[in-house]
């Protein structure tokens, strides 16, 4: 628990919104994949936290980003928060994305809001080739386009519609995208369909890939169990904690049924 | 006021010797290590650690959890991993703190209880809690806990194989708590330990599905605070027997306010998750309470209520 | 889309037909007239008003209700003119608009239960509702509301003499909700509603005193939303007949959840508190999700919960 | 249920603060003694309205007054609330004070944040001979003085510590008042013991009394019953209800106990 000032504000659709945190601690701890436990509150309408990743960092304005689309009561209630008040966060909590050697190639792959916690992934690893490859709903939907184009050498984006980018899929980008090149590592945040598609043709093409996984969380730390998600153990399954050994899983350890 | 004394926190609960009334409840703490980054165990009066069973036990399908109106849903269903492990590799970590350890142990058969509470026995735990009452595991403990006989049963059982202070927890989900409750203590118990969680169910309108991969779960949090403080009322009332109570516990108040219904103790779990400083903080704040009104101790609110 | 045809909101609870599923809770409604400043009482699909008794009954010693986390306590203790004074001067009121008028009735004798039964059959009412299950009568419903014999022998005597639908009311207060509702089926009951309030309990730690002038009272609002829940999904597939839902409904949202788990109707109490506009509302609410969902009529949403 | 302009908030102790709303329609109806039903809010910690009298009206403005004390959930939430921002009443509700013909004479007694719903009947009674007796905790707790002072001939403060004006009680006040003269009617609001003595004291004088009664309430409506209130009827009593039949009730109707 630790209060963080909101600098900024900025909604980045109709129903997604930048909150920027001024915050030398989160700066200089978060790692990508990582996420905070963010308090809405203390209405009962919302009354556990909200887990959201962090999205980005910035060491210059001393801040750090999450990007959240607002969907029930308590991103509603976190939309309404205004610059200079104080939100309640626990974290940076769980597991980083594992990063790839300097001068090996990677390729991001991110499904609508999925793609925020892969902007600071992009971002901290310079020295590496990177291709961003971002389904979205529609046109509308399209969010950060700039961040990941200036924080890659390559950009691609898919709509379901067509209204921006090719019409198709993430997959569908990361399915040409892999025919041509074999990146050191495949990461990929967004539905779990689309999650459970892009594995398998990593898989298919032999290449590593790693996912951020989501589930309804209780704790966040790893106490109460409730954020299980299903892992190979052997020839059967286990529950493995998202919160905890996650958010970041090899993509080849998801059970994904 | 001269020389300001603060009152005693310390109690009894049936052999069970802590510094101050406050427990962490079982299944919400884990095994007191993710905690133990933000605050120092040592500050708690207990800690009661998840459910354990005498084989590891890999728990329901997700979702697990749900959000309701000041309140929570789950249905973790006794993910554990096996009472051995608990020996081996929990007990250690948490004896480098002073703080009583309770082993909350469940069960399939009223032989699977004999023998978890055989092996607790034997370990380094300063209390058997026993939960015959978790909602979750369709065979286990919702039979024995509702209802007289089964209660009856499982505790007679286990009372012959138990060497510990022997605490059993009730479920809510009854017609008649007190008869339960004094079944329980006719049957052996030493304390009793209430509420667990109330069975309800969420559903997602826009799938039309259960929110909760195990269609119902168990409901706590603020908003079974009443019922539970009805429970701890009636209960304490019923038996002669410490009664240790919980259900939507967040604040020194709350705590209090058990307290004066007959609780010797208290539990705190979902509470911890939106702001784990309260086991600490609630510590504090019954001491401002005894404090501020002249109780010596905490155990002189125990059941310091007045009737209209 | 051409011609956007809206869905059928007509529900027929047996026997008790409404023009949409949404009534208003008895209890919380008094007899209409208060609520007719602020709504066309005409827009709801029934009212079910203040629970009767065949003498008036003038309640229990206030402060006759307490606020806990996202519900209500109450301890009313069914303050009511009696039948007699309903008949006579509600029925006339209510019959100015075009609304099911369902009877609460509750006694303490299985032969109050049968008097008062065979007053209401003759009088203008679409409905007869028993509150077997109101916690705040000592002997009154609460026994026989929580066991099965006790639902049989009342309800086995009272279909005798019922010449309208019967619905009977369920108190959540107890093991096993089917239990209880395949018994009342058995007996004769029409269809089931269902829950009333639960057994709660709220301290003053100022005063040290419990803030019900009765002590305990009935929990209703949000906070029992879950519990509601659960019991209807499981008593809807218990029985055959139709099953009014309630217990913390306060959006369409919410009905649809009630609807989707079983319920044929809802009914809404608590929530009209905070809000009248609740009970109108809540129709337009239902009417939308029916559009926007491709049902073509309410009585499509009941049941329609698909399982893991 | 209307959506009120709330106008200015203004603390007038460390613990009371004035609401001003902003609206006609309240100007147009609101009568003293009636209440408002007030919604804190949508969050669940404070779920039920909350009665408030009607402390002023200012037909210049265009504005009424609520003047609340910062007790619990519900009341700390209404004070959080900035103006230009709406809240939710219910009302003007229940019955008024009863008001004593032109020419004639009146006592209020008020104790503590039971003084308040007092100013709006002074106000509204100027061809009245009027004299306010108001008691309070201590000198911290003296509220609305000049207010009462300028809306009566003759204004009498007690305070428990005797930190201002008199030491004692409202009820002592009233004591000394009624030996000197009897007015057609005293009107009371405060604590129940408080209110009981007073009504004692004008019965014991043959003087016609009024109480505004407070209770813990549902609906606010008549509907649900439960701010019942003991009342007499005949040999015995009967529960009344606050907010329908009161909170306004003749002194004499009421069985304290
Ligand atoms: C590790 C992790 C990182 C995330 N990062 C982001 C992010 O950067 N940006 C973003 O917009 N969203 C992110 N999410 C999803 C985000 O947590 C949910 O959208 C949010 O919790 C929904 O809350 P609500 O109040 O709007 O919805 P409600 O439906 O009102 O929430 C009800 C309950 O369900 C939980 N819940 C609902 N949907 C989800 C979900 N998809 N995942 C987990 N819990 C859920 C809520 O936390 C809450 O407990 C992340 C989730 C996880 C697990
Ligand atoms: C007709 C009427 C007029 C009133 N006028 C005023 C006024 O002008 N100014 C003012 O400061 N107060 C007034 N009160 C008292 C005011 O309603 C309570 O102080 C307030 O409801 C407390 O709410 P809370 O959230 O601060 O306290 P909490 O203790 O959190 O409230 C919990 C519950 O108890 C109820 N409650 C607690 N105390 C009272 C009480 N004394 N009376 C009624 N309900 C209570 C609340 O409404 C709520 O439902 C009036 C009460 C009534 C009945
Ligand atoms: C996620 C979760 C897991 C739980 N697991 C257990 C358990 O293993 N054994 C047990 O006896 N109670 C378990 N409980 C019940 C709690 O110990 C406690 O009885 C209940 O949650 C009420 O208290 P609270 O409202 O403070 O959480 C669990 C509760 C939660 C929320
Ligand atoms: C103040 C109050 C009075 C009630 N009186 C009755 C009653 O007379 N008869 C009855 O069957 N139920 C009564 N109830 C229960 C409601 O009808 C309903 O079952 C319960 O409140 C749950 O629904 P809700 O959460 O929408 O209020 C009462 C509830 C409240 C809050
Ligand atoms: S949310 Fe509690 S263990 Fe993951
Ligand atoms: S508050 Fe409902 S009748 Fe008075």
């Amino acid at each position: 628990m630790h209060l963080e000032q909101v600098a900024g504000m900025e909604w980045l659709s109709p129903d997604v919104i930048r909150m920027v945190l001024k915050s030398e601690r989160l700066v200089s701890s978060a790692k990508p994949g990582q996420f905070l436990n963010v308090r809405c509150g203390d209405s009962y309408r919302a009354y556990l936290r909200r887990p959201i990743s962090i999205c980005d960092v910035n060491r210059e304005s001393g801040t750090a980003d999450i990007v959240f689309q607002v969907r029930g009561a308590g991103t509603e209630l976190l939309a309404g928060v205004k610059p200079g008040e104080f939100v309640d966060v626990m974290g940076p909590l769980g597991n980083p994305f594992k990063p790839v050697q300097p001068g090996g190639s990677m390729v991001v792959v991110g499904g609508g809001i999925g793609s925020f916690p892969l902007l600071l992934l992009l971002r901290t690893m310079p020295e590496v080739r990177r291709k961003a490859l971002l389904g979205f709903r529609s046109h509308e939907a399209v969010v950060l386009e700039e961040a990941f184009a200036s924080n890659s050498e390559r950009l691609e984006i898919a709509t379901d519609d067509g209204s921006h980018g090719q019409a198709g899929f993430a997959t569908n980008l990361l399915e040409r995208c892999l025919e041509q090149e074999k990146p050191d590592c495949v990461y990929v945040c967004g539905p779990l369909p689309m999650m459970k598609a892009a594995v398998g043709i990593c898989m298919h093409h032999d290449v590593a890939v790693q996912v951020s996984m989501e589930q309804r969380m209780g704790c966040g730390v790893g106490a109460c169990l409730v954020c299980a998600c299903k892992t190979r153990d052997g020839e059967g399954f286990a529950y493995t904690h998202v919160c905890r050994e996650g958010p970041v899983f090899d993509g080849r350890e998801i059970v994904f049924d | 006021m001269s020389a300001e004394k603060t009152a005693d926190l310390r109690v009894n609960v049936a052999g069970l010797r802590m510094k101050n009334p406050v427990i962490a409840a079982s299944g919400t703490f884990g095994f007191g290590r993710e905690y133990a980054e933000y605050f120092d165990l040592s500050l708690l009066g207990g800690i009661s650690v998840k459910g354990l069973t005498l084989e590891p036990r890999m728990g329901n399908r997700p979702p697990r959890i749900a959000e309701t109106p000041a309140g929570v849903l789950n249905s973790v269903g006794l993910q554990n991993p096996g009472v051995h492990r608990f020996i081996e590799r929990e007990i250690p970590f948490l004896r480098q703190y002073d703080v009583a350890v309770i082993a909350n142990a469940s069960g399939s058969t009223v032989a699977d209880y004999e023998a978890i509470v055989e092996i607790l026995s034997d370990a380094d735990v300063d209390c058997i809690e026993l939960n015959l009452s978790c909602p979750n595991v369709r065979q286990g403990g919702m039979t024995f806990g509702s209802s007289a006989c089964g209660i009856t049963e499982v505790v007679t059982a286990v009372r012959k194989k138990c060497r510990k202070p022997l605490m059993v927890k009730l479920t809510p989900n009854v017609t008649d708590i007190t008869e339960i409750a004094r079944a329980s203590e006719a049957a052996g118990a030493d304390s009793l330990s209430l509420i667990n969680t109330v069975l309800g169910m969420a559903i997602d309108i826009e799938t039309r599905r259960p929110v909760l991969g195990n269609t119902v779960g168990g409901l706590s949090g603020p908003a079974v605070k009443p019922i539970a403080l009805r429970m701890v009322w009636q209960v304490a009332r019923a038996v002669a027997i410490p009664v240790v109570g919980m259900g939507g516990i967040s604040s020194g108040s709350d705590a209090v306010a058990f307290m004066l219904a007959g609780a010797s103790a208290v539990m705190i779990g979902t509470a911890g998750f939106v702001d784990p400083m309260v086991w600490p903080r609630t510590i504090g704040e019954i001491t401002e309470y005894l404090d501020k009104h002249g109780f010596s101790g905490a155990g002189k609110l125990t059941g310091a209520l007045e009737l209209w």
